[in-house]
């Protein structure tokens, strides 16, 4: 690795309640039992492909909990991309749907079992549809901002993506419309950095120093955190959306993450063993503070598992959908996104 | 009587008055310019853009998740080609949500030739328009329609795009075509709604009172009827075949003319009862000619109306060049003009059964 | 035996030995991957770029106009509709500067379904492709064919698409179309050109010597003799038709079946002799079918054969929906499948003259 | 105008020799001349749309005298928009080609009557088709680039382009595809900032304190210039020049310059009077320093005017292209671009 990407000073000692660590730990097992089912369902054949967040448990639970979830614009928009199962699951998304995806059964709610697993979609929470190619989510985010900036209140858009995917034209786009002197607009835009686009390494393709810097230029509010440690990116989240929610302003956030499984199953969604498991280094902390023993944790993991298993079941003799549906909700007849 | 421009003018106004139009933004489109072609001179909701067309349909597509109906526009449509992903992403929105997320949002950008605009200026959009599921397509040959269809656009609850041909942005409604409320006279209209040249930061445009007056998708206009040829077009060549077919009625050829007006949905309908009658149909539109949303209608013609010919269904189209080129000679050869149309129009009408 | 990515492997690797390709790049292309599918382990002079499609068609057409011979790649043409303008200007570059500046360039990528790769890893690319003037378009539906075609395109003095059929990534060769020089047994082509699981860092492929085979542009192959119908086809679908043929001559149905190889220039001689022939004519391809290039094929046999005709001739394509989706049925719903070619045909094969 | 752009400070007294500043005083009024010409002829109706360069000579005359011309990568590639004429002219370009392009005469050298006119086009010099799309050349840029860092030599690769434009992904694509720590290319990045795209302010749109910050993040060497001083131009882009070509590393370097003549003929080509005029300001200062006199520069002026209208009058009878010749050079038989 470069020197580029030294590692980045944790942030001072936490200020987080025990309840809150305990409920993070909570959805950081739930997360991690929810990608291990999901590769284990794509090894077992049901399901064509896994993409999932493995390993940024750490960062994108603490995001979840902290969204400001509704419909409208007083309400955060949410413009993910494929690693943020963590993140669903923080804000109450519940794991078998994504099961259902997975299996791309007529139940999956986000897509009928048209997409991918892990591309989440709610009307309800305000997340637009995942989609699968790089980075256009970072052109779409200043419309709901503008949105949002205009219809006054706390609401905020939210967009996340790789450290791989900046090189795409629409982050600056993003960098670009969100900071116009014109109108600035309430946008946290979110990179989490892994050091890799599927086997492309990030030092070879990144000649800045952090991909923070790049919002400098622009004036806007930048950091690059340690993603892998759940309390500083609680804090850290909590800090840039208090700014970009009061200011309406923008604000680039760099989490640096790991990649637990690979790529995706493209590239066999084994275990890798180089990469640090911020599960495993969260777990030692509440242990050594005596907030939950490691058999309380093993007990936890083991009721999420049996929980998914079962769901598993589940899923596995829901319905496919009908080929004939192809033709269906092409268009709307209805405005719903206007409809309260 | 107001030109195309001015038309388009009219229906951001009331749309923005009476139908939720929160935006209207572009490349130049707010003030002091208010457009390219002045389409968004007085508008309230109009601003400017930086200079990013995939900024400018993204913020399209955002701004109409959170539920604001928006006009973004692309200065040209030359320069929409580096959008096409996140346009077939906002074509496939309400479908890949299963009916979840709906997206109200219009793309308008003038299309095609006509004004020498050269290579980067006289594109056709509508072979790559009509390729992406998921929109629908307006493209009017007459200020009444481009301000009934541009009101549909608006309030429709999916992606629209708003084709306007560049060549047709001057010319006015045909007698008895206005829209309702709008002065008879042209130079009265021009003092209410047409920016002052030189200093605007203190003007304000006055609006005539025109109503509500959509022009549904699907449903085309038969211009002319006829009996012995049926001709299809849209845009800048509809009334170059309108034209052609009033010369050639005086060669005791009868022929009828459909308007399009909108591409998807498309009134076939219309046509199926046309050349059903005719037997004989010719399609004419300016984009290049191979892969050409012409070559759709030819063969849905075969598809459905195969043993109803008399004739070859044809296809008038343009020349398949990269680009048309500056000069005068360049640009005529490169896409139909009057006299082609009437050729085209008159070799079918004899063609043996 | 090789497979296609096989196939194009050697391919690249005869074109940097012996036709001075000078890069071959995209994301994943260089070490460790050697691209998504393989198709570029071992080769030299391959690299890996930025995540970024825009400078992937920017850069091969810069180093196009610096004389190198290069082949870019797009790693799912689905990722290619962000860069259709950049496209555009390299199909005009020598137009442009009226024969000054040739410009030599390979876009490879692969198209289609087969995958489940649902909604953004399963478009097709032959309407979008042939609607773009100036570049020479391949797709091959074999590994020999993939082999001459890419060989062609890398040589060609023009831009190039080389459009790889995803399902057929790692389909082979028939028997007697081996590429001459290579081993016949497959496991002993792997050991000495397939990249090891794991440690790759020390790892050189052995290549087999493999001759120039250039398959022309414009060349298509007629892979089966027929009298009753003509069926033109390429890629994916190509095997699926010659597969229903051969199923349909057991009900005494006598199929011809085309396989184009390169969508422009195209073999219409081909084409047009044998519709003169049969009278019925079917293309067959994957993209959706609304601006298609089925229906330009389809218009020009209306244009030139419509008086040789038995039946209308037809199209069979991909549904008009926003994309393929995950589900096994979806996706067999949305493209031609062997089931609905062989009913296409039956079906045309005793339609009423 | 904002803070952001306040005015640049001028560099330190000129070494330059007086030879030099006299061709490089020449070859502004001629570009000036030209574009005049250019104007004239378009409100005649010789040629059907005008856009130019009248206001940038200052910067582009020195450009244009600084790139080393020829073909193949050991010569520079220049990527040019369609404000360098006065680049053009220094570089050797007879100006009775760009009349020939505005009137699109079958003569015209560049594109045979088929491109606006300032669309320059020639392979012996490297200059590769001006192309009216914005910021496109950003993308093509690292590609001509890559070709010289292989071949060696001191062959760079120059890419112009305005303020707006810089707001498309191409001009993000060409910061990152020369910095890549993989291979970093010799590319001269320029923006020409006019403060203006089209009617569109730069102060409403640019969150940059300066254009040139961009490079920053991507430890791009980069720097603001007075581009209306040609002394401070010509030193500017030497030393830039020399930067790229020795180190075989990406320069951005962003000119302040004027629009003298609006956007282009949709705005009605008229003078301007709010803007700074470059000639006027060195020509007082050749005056001054007794290097050339008024008199002298009114015959100059005088002399390149005529020679443009005699020009003129040539062009105006030449041919037109056919018709039919639509379909001409679309593919090519051979190679032209390797053969020597
Ligand atoms: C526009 C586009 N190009 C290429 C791809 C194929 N692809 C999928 S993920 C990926 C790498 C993404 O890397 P990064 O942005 O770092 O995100 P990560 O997967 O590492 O979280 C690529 C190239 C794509 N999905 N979209
Ligand atoms: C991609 C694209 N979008 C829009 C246009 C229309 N257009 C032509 S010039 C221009 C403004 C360019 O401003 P800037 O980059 O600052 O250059 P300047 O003309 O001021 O030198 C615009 C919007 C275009 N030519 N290309
Ligand atoms: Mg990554
Ligand atoms: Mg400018």
């Amino acid at each position: 690795m470069s020197t580029n990407l030294r590692p980045v000073p944790s942030a001072p000692e936490s200020q987080i309640s025990p309840e809150l660590l305990l409920r993070m730990h909570e959805l950081m097992v739930k997360a991690r039992a929810l990608e291990e089912r999901l590769i284990h369902m794509y090894k077992q054949g049901d399901g064509y492909f896994w993409i999932g967040g493995p390993g940024e448990e750490a960062f994108n639970v603490p995001l979840g909990m902290l969204v400001q979830k509704g419909r409208g614009p007083q309400f955060d928009y949410c413009h993910f991309h494929y690693r943020n199962s963590g993140t669903w699951l923080a804000m109450g998304g519940d794991p078998i749907d994504s099961l259902r995806q997975m299996k791309n059964t007529v139940t999956d709610p986000f897509s009928g079992g048209r997409n991918f697993v892990g591309h989440y979609s709610r009307r309800e929470w305000n997340v637009v549809p995942v989609s699968s190619p790089i980075e256009v989510q970072h052109s779409m985010a200043p419309g709901t901002a503008l949105a949002q900036k205009r219809a006054g209140g706390r609401g905020i858009t939210i967009v996340t993506g790789g450290d791989a995917g900046t090189a795409e034209g629409d982050f600056s786009t993003c960098l670009i419309w969100s900071s116009r002197p014109a109108n600035l607009l309430p946008v946290l835009m979110i990179v989490t950095n892994n050091k890799w686009g599927i086997s492309t390494a990030y030092q070879g393709q990144h000649g800045e120093k952090r991909i923070s810097e790049r919002g400098k230029a622009f004036g806007i509010e930048s950091k690059t955190i340690d993603g892998n440690d759940p309390e500083t990116s609680y804090r850290e989240i909590a800090q840039a959306m208090e700014y970009v929610r009061s200011e309406r302003k923008p604000f680039l956030l760099e989490a640096m993450v790991s990649r637990l499984y690979g790529h995706s199953s493209a590239s066999g969604a084994n275990r890798m063993t180089d990469e640090a498991d911020c599960l495993v280094g969260f777990e030692r902390k509440l242990e050594e503070r005596g907030l939950r023993s490691r058999k309380e944790m093993d007990d936890l993991r083991a009721r999420f598992t049996a929980q998914l298993q079962e769901a598993h079941k589940k899923v596995r003799d829901e319905p496919q959908p009908d080929g004939k549906t192809i033709h269906d909700n092409i268009f709307a007849d209805r405005d719903l996104v206007r409809e309260n | 009587m107001s030109n195309m421009v001015q038309a388009i003018r009219m229906a951001l106004h009331v749309a923005e008055e009476r139908h939720d139009l929160t935006d209207v933004f572009g490349e130049d489109v707010g003030p002091p310019l208010g457009g390219a072609f002045t389409a968004t001179q007085g508008i309230k909701c109009a601003w400017n853009t930086p200079l990013d067309e995939r900024g400018i349909v993204g913020a399209s597509i955002g701004l109409g998740l959170a539920g604001c109906r928006n006009v973004g526009e692309i200065q040209f449509c030359d320069y929409a080609y580096n959008t096409i992903d996140l346009l077939k992403l906002a074509g496939m929105m309400y479908w890949v949500s299963n009916g979840d997320w709906n997206l109200p949002m219009t793309i308008m950008t003038p299309v095609g030739s006509g004004i020498r605009g050269s290579i980067y200026h006289s594109h056709s959009f509508d072979a790559t328009a009509t390729h992406i599921p998921g929109f629908k397509i307006a493209m009017p040959s007459t200020p009444r329609d481009a301000y009934g269809l541009l009101l549909s656009c608006i309030v429709d609850p999916n992606p629209c795009f708003f084709l306007v041909p560049k060549a047709l942005m001057r010319v006015r409604n045909a007698p008895g075509e206005e829209i309702p409320g709008e002065p008879g006279d042209d130079r009265a209209l021009s003092k209410l709604i047409d920016a002052p040249l030189g200093d605007r930061s203190k003007w304000q445009p006055q609006w005539p009172e025109t109503p509500d007056l959509f022009v549904p998708f699907g449903e085309g206009r038969t211009v002319r009827k006829g009996r012995d040829v049926t001709v299809v077009s849209y845009g800048r060549t509809l009334p170059l075949c309108a034209k052609a077919a009033e010369e050639l009625s005086q060669e005791n050829l009868d022929v009828e003319v459909i308007d399009l007006r909108s591409l998807w949905p498309y009134d076939w309908e219309r046509v199926k009862e046309s050349v059903s009658r005719t037997g004989r149909v010719l399609f004419v539109n300016e984009d290049t000619e191979v892969t050409n949303f012409g070559e759709h209608l030819v063969r849905r013609t075969t598809d459905e109306l195969f043993y109803h010919l008399a004739a070859p269904p044809k296809l008038l189209a343009g020349a398949f060049v990269p680009g048309i080129g500056l000069a005068d000679n360049l640009e005529m050869a490169s896409v139909p003009q009057l006299p082609s149309i009437r050729a085209a129009i008159a070799e079918l009408a004899v063609m043996e059964a």
